[in-house]
C-alpha cells in the first residue's frame, strides 16, 4: 500500500514539450510511471517519448483516462495549469513550478480546496512510491519501498535524509514533498491522515523547515494519530529575522521559529534530533 | 523587496490612500524649499531601511522653513543602526487625535490574506499582538470575493476606532487592498493610521513589501529595486536574480533548495565554522548561475572556503559540475572549495569534477567538516 | 409544518433604520414575526420599535440568535449585505432589495452557494408561512393557514393569485417569493424538494413567466416529485424579442418563452391554465 | 442599454480589444474625408440599432474616397426597417480569412457567464445554435476566479478554429471579458471576428448591452444612453428611470411586478383589449413615480384608457393612490381610468380615490373587462 500514487496511477504530464517537462518525462518512465499523456497548447498529435500529446488536459484525461497531472509550466502560466487540471477532474493535481506569485496561489489553492481535486505543490518535488510510480523530480535511486511514510517541505533536505534511510536499509511507502511556498496546495495536516490511514506504513518522517506555523499545526493533529512520528526542522542556526530564500522560511515575530517548532513537536511525544543524521535510528526503534 | 517610506506613499497615494503632502530633500537647503511650499508644520523622516527610527532621533518636527532646514541638516548623513541616512523626507504634519494600525498581509496558516485593524497604533504592533491580541481586530479575506466592506466593518467595530474614523475607513482599506492586490505585495502597513483633529484618516507612515515573485508583472517597479538592500553583495546577488543572504561568517555556502541550504548551514555550524551566507541556487539551476553564485560568494571578503551541497532533483549534477569548473576558472580561487554532489546525473557531474583540484565529499557531514578543517588550514 | 420558515423563526433585519426597513418591520412585528435585532453600521444601542439595533450581522447573530436575516439595503450595498449575512452564518438570507447589477448577483450567488446559507431573492418579496411567520414584504392578510405550497418568480402576481385561493377557502402551507431576477439565490428547483419533504404540503403551486429557463428545469424535477403541482406562466401576450421589465422577462431566441414553459411544464402533467381565475378548481381537484 | 457599433468598438479598443481603424460621418463628405485619411480601401456602415443592415443594404465597401463618399451618400438617409440613418461608421476594411463568432453572456440556467466561440460566425448565431449546436464551443465562468486562459483555449480548440487564431485569442478574449466585467454588460458579442489574411484576429463587428441596474457605477456611459432608443416614448420613459415597452394597443397599462403587468396584459387581451404598453413602476413606488408614470403613458396617442393594477407589499396603496390623484388632476385627462388597488395600505388608498373620478374594480379580470368596455366608449 501507499498514499496518493501507486502502480496504477495513470499521469499526464502538463508541459510536457517544454525542457524540464521533457526530461523528467524519461526520468518517470524509466521509474515504471505510467505516463499516459501529455499536454502542450497547439501541439495535439505529436508525441514525447512514445506519450500522446493533447492541447488541453481535458482532451487528456477524456482520451486516456489519466488521474493524476504533474505540471512543468513556467510560474507565469503554472496557477491557470493547476486550475485546468482541477476543471478536468484529476485527483491530484502535483505543481513543480518555483516562484509563483502568492497571491496567485492564494486564489488557487482556495479555489481548488473546494473542488474534488488535490493539489500538491506548488514549488515541490513531487511525490514517488517505491517500486511503483514516481510523479515529479525526487531521484528515484534514492528510495526503496518499505514501512516508512515520509513528508516533508523541503526537497532536497527530504533527499538527503531519504537516502540516508535507504542507504541504512529502511524503506518507504510513500515520500511526499509539499513543497517549500508560503500557500501550498497540500499541508503537513493534509498529508499525515493519509498516512495514518495507509496500514503499510509504520512510522512517518516529517521533515519541516522554519518559516509559517504548518509544523505547530500539525503537532495538534499528530497528539491524535496512532502512529509514531519523528520531526526534524531545518535551519536551527538560521539568525531570526533573515529571509533564508523564497522557500517560505521567514522568520519573525517569535512565531515560526525552530525553537517554538521543536517544542510543540516534543510537546506530542515526537523527537526532533539536531542532526538528520540521528533519524534512522529514530525510525529503526520506532519500527521495534 | 522592500521599499522606502516615500516610495511607499507616492504607490499609495495613486491607489486613492490619504497621505500627507510631501516630497524627498538630499540637502538640508532642499528640505527648506519643500517647507516653504508645504507653508506649514512639517515632519522630517529619515528614509532609511530601518525600524526604531523616531527613538533614534530620525523623525523631527519642524514649524518653520528655517527649522526645517536646520532639522534636515542634523537628520541627513545621520548613522542609524549602521546605515547612514542620504535622504529625508519633508511632509505636512497632521493634527494627530489617534494613532491606529492597519495592516494587510498573508495569513499562512489560513491560506489567505489577513487584514487586522487595531486602536493600538503608533507602537510596536508585534508587541501589542503577543501580549493583547484581543486588540487587534482581524478578518480573513477569501480570494472568491476579495475583501467586503462588511468585513472593513467588522474590523473597525471590533477594534473600537472612533466613530468619526468609520466613515472614512471603507474607502482607505479597500484603497490599500487594491494597492496590495494589484502591485502584489506581501505586507502592506499604515501605522500609524491617524485621525486627525477634523475627522479625516490619512497614512502618516506607509510600509509596502512586494512578492519578489510577482515582480514580472510590475516592471515599473524595477526603479525601487535599486538600493533597497543594507548589503552591498546582496544587493549585487539580487541583481543577478541569486537568493543570497549575509550572515558573517566564514564559511561560504551554496546549494539548491532552501532546506537543504538550511540543513548546511546547521551542519556547517555544528561542524565547528560559522557561515559566511545562505545562498539556495535553486530548482534546474543551469552552469551560467552556478559560476554566478561562487562569484557572488567569494564577493565577501570573509570567506576562507565555499561548500557546495547539492542533491539533484530537477538541478542536474552535471550542469552545476560545469558551472563550479567555469566559474572558479575564471575567478583565479584562492580558497578551498569542497563539492558534495548526488542525485539526477551525479555521477556525470562527478565526472567532471574529477579532473579539477576541488574536493569531494560524499555526505553533507562530511563535506561540512571537510571544509571547516580546510578553511581553517 | 411548513417550509424555511415557522414561529420559532428568529429574524435579523439588515437596514433596520432605512425607511423600507422600518415600515415592513413594524409590519412583520405586528404579524407576529419574531424580529429579534436589526442592524445598521454605526447605529448599534438604538432600538427601532423595541428591536436592538447592531453594527454588524455578526454581532446581531452572536447576541440574539438570529438565524434568518432580511435585507432592505440599497442597491449599491445588497451584494456585500448577502455576504455578510452569509458569513454571519444565517441559514436563510432575503433580500428584498431590487436593481442590484447582474455580475454582482453572479459573484454572491455562486459564493453562498458554497456556504451554508441560502439566499432568497433578490427582488424577492420575502415569504410567509401563514400565522406564523413573514419575512419579507408580502402583505400578511392574503394568505391563510393550509395545505398548498405556493413558489413563485413574480411578486404582485403571486399576491393576486395567492390572495384567489384564500378568498375561496384554500390555504398554504408556505408562500415562497424567488423573485424575478435572472441571477436568483433560490431558483423552483431549489425550493420544490422543500414542499415535497414538507408533510403538511398536499399540492404546490409555481408561477412562473417568460424569460430564463427556470420553468423548464423545474419541469425535469417535477417529474420526480410524488406530490401533484399547478402551473402558471404570465407573459403569454408578451410579443416575443421585447424586454418586459427588469425582472427578468426577456423573450428571445425561441427560449424562455410561454409556450415552452407551458409545453414543458405539461409534458410532465402539470396544468397550466390560461388564466389565474383557474388556478383554486385546479387545486381543490388535487386536494381530493 | 444597447450602444451603436461605433460606440461599442471605441470602448472595446480602450481595453485592447483589436478593432479596425475608422471614424464616424453624418455627411458624405465627411466619409470622404475619412477614407482619405484612411488611405485604403473602406467599409461604410449604416449607424442603427437594428439586425440585418447588410442585407438591406446598409453596409458597402468602397475602393477609393469617391467611392466611399458615393457610397455614405446613399447610405445616409436610408431607411431600414423604420429607421433612418444618419451615421455611418467609415473604417479601415480588413483582409478576411475566416470570419468566427465570439461573445460573452450570462448563462441564466447555470447561474455563470458563458463564453461562446464559434468557427461558424459573420451568419446568424441563434441559427447555428438552434441547428447545429456543437459547432459552438461554450465555457462556463466560474466568478471566483475569472475567465481562465485554458478555458479560452478550451474554446479555441473546442470550436476548431484555424491554429494561427490561438496566439493571439487569448489577449483578444481577455480583452474582451475584462470589457464585459468593468463596464457591467450583459452582452458582449464580436460577430464576425475575422482572422485576416496576415493571421491577426480584428473586430469586423462588435455589440454591447450594458446591464442598466450597473449605471450607476459608470456615470460615462450616460452620453450614450441618449439616442439609443428606437421609441420616442420608450425613450422618454427610461429618462425618467420608468420601465416601459411600446406595445402599439389602445389600453394603457400600468402596475407594480413584471409578472403582474404581464399577468394584466394577458388578461387584458382576453377581455378583448390591446395592451398600448408594458409599464412596472417597480416596488416601492412613490406618489411622484405613479404620476410620472401615467403621464407617460399618456403621451402614446392611441391610448384610450388607462388601467392600474397595483397590488401592494413594499408599494403602498395610499402612495399610488396619491400619485394617480396627482397625476390626473395636473394632465386633464381625458381618457377613463381604472384602478385596481389591493395589499398594504390599499383601504387608506381607495379612501383618497374615492373622491375622484377614477373607476374603482375588485379584482384584476373584472378590472380588465372594465377598461377595455370604457375605452370603446
Amino acid at each position: 500500500m501507499s498514499v496518493l500514487i501507486d502502480k496504477s496511477s495513470r499521469v499526464v504530464v502538463q508541459g510536457i514539450t517544454g525542457r524540464e517537462g521533457g526530461f523528467h518525462t524519461r526520468q518517470m518512465l524509466a521509474y515504471g510511471t505510467q505516463v499516459v499523456a501529455g499536454v502542450t497548447p497547439g501541439k495535439s498529435g505529436q508525441t514525447v517519448d512514445g506519450v500522446p500529446v493533447f492541447d488541453t488536459v481535458a482532451d487528456a484525461v477524456r482520451s486516456t483516462g489519466a488521474t493524476i497531472s504533474v505540471i512543468f509550466v513556467p510560474p507565469k502560466f503554472a496557477p491557470d495549469a493547476c486550475l485546468e487540471a482541477a476543471d478536468a477532474g484529476v485527483d491530484l493535481a502535483v505543481c513543480i513550478t518555483e516562484g509563483i506569485p502568492i497571491n496567485d496561489m492564494v486564489s488557487v489553492v482556495n479555489y481548488i480546496r473546494k473542488t474534488k481535486t488535490r493539489l500538491l505543490g506548488a514549488n515541490c518535488p513531487g511525490l514517488i512510491t517505491p517500486e511503483e510510480c514516481k510523479v515529479g523530480i525526487m531521484p528515484g535511486n534514492i528510495v526503496m519501498k518499505g514501512p516508512v511514510g515520509v513528508v516533508a517541505r523541503s526537497g532536497t533536505l527530504t533527499y538527503e535524509i531519504v537516502s540516508r534511510l535507504t542507504r541504512e536499509g529502511i524503506g518507504q511507502t510513500t515520500c511526499v514533498g509539499i513543497g517549500g511556498d508560503p500557500v501550498p496546495g497540500q499541508r503537513f495536516i493534509d498529508v499525515l491522515p493519509l498516512f495514518e490511514a495507509d496500514p503499510d506504513t509504520k512510522v512517518v518522517v516529517m521533515i519541516g523547515e522554519i518559516g509559517g506555523t504548518d509544523e505547530e499545526d500539525a503537532a495538534e493533529y499528530i497528539s491524535t494519530m496512532t502512529k509514531p512520528v519523528i520531526g526534524f526542522i531545518s535551519g536551527r542556526t538560521a539568525p531570526p529575522g533573515k529571509r533564508m530564500g523564497h522557500a517560505g522560511a521567514i522568520v519573525s515575530g517569535g512565531k515560526g521559529t525552530a525553537q517554538a517548532k521543536v517544542e510543540a513537536l516534543s510537546a506530542v511525544g515526537v523527537p526532533v534530533p539536531v542532526s538528520s543524521r540521528e533519524i534512522p535510528e529514530l525510525v529503526r526503534e520506532r519500527l521495534g | 523587496m522592500k521599499i522606502h517610506e516615500y516610495q511607499a506613499k507616492q504607490l499609495l497615494g495613486r491607489y486613492g490612500v490619504p497621505v500627507p503632502e510631501g516630497e524627498v530633500a538630499v540637502t538640508p537647503q532642499e528640505a527648506r524649499a519643500i517647507a516653504e511650499k508645504l507653508g506649514r508644520r512639517v515632519v522630517v523622516k529619515s528614509q532609511v531601511h530601518v525600524g526604531g527610527r523616531g527613538k533614534a532621533g530620525g523623525i523631527k518636527l519642524a514649524s518653520t522653513p528655517d527649522e526645517a532646514e536646520a532639522v534636515a541638516g542634523k537628520i541627513l548623513g545621520m548613522d542609524i543602526k549602521g546605515l547612514t541616512v542620504e535622504k529625508v523626507l519633508v511632509e505636512a504634519a497632521c493634527n494627530i487625535e489617534q494613532e491606529y494600525y492597519l495592516g494587510i498581509t498573508l495569513d499562512r496558516a489560513a491560506q489567505k490574506n489577513l487584514l487586522m485593524v487595531s486602536a493600538a497604533g503608533g507602537v510596536d504592533i508585534e508587541e501589542v499582538a503577543a501580549s493583547t491580541p484581543e486588540k487587534i481586530a482581524r478578518v480573513l479575506i477569501d480570494p472568491a470575493v476579495g475583501l467586503c466592506d462588511f468585513q472593513i466593518r467588522q474590523a473597525v467595530f471590533g477594534a473600537g476606532l472612533d466613530p468619526r474614523a468609520l466613515s472614512g475607513a471603507g474607502k482607505f482599506i479597500q484603497a490599500l487592498y487594491k494597492a496590495y492586490i494589484d502591485l502584489d505585495c506581501s505586507l502592506a502597513e499604515i501605522n500609524p493610521l491617524v485621525l486627525t483633529a477634523e475627522g479625516t484618516l490619512i497614512a502618516a507612515d506607509g510600509k509596502i513589501t512586494f512578492d519578489e515573485n510577482a515582480l514580472f508583472r510590475h516592471p515599473e517597479l524595477a526603479q525601487y529595486a535599486e538600493g533597497s538592500e543594507e548589503d552591498e553583495i546582496e544587493a549585487e546577488a539580487h541583481r543577478r536574480g541569486l537568493q543570497y543572504v549575509r550572515l558573517g561568517g566564514e564559511i561560504g555556502i551554496i546549494g539548491n533548495g532552501a532546506g537543504l541550504v538550511m540543513g548546511t548551514l546547521d551542519e556547517v555550524k555544528d561542524a565547528g565554522g560559522t557561515p559566511a551566507n545562505f545562498l539556495d541556487i535553486g530548482g534546474g539551476a543551469k552552469a551560467e548561475v552556478v559560476a554566478n553564485a561562487l562569484e557572488v560568494v567569494l564577493l565577501d571578503p570573509n570567506v576562507k572556503g565555499v561548500l557546495f551541497n547539492i542533491f539533484g532533483g530537477i538541478t542536474r549534477g552535471d550542469e552545476v559540475a560545469r558551472g563550479i569548473t567555469e566559474g572558479s576558472k575564471r575567478l583565479d580561487i584562492k580558497v578551498p572549495i569542497v563539492v558534495r554532489l548526488t542525485g539526477t546525473n551525479a555521477e556525470e557531474g562527478r565526472a567532471i569534477l574529477a579532473a579539477t583540484s576541488l574536493v569531494p565529499a560524499e555526505t553533507m557531514q562530511e563535506a561540512a567538516a571537510k571544509i571547516v578543517s580546510l578553511a581553517r588550514g
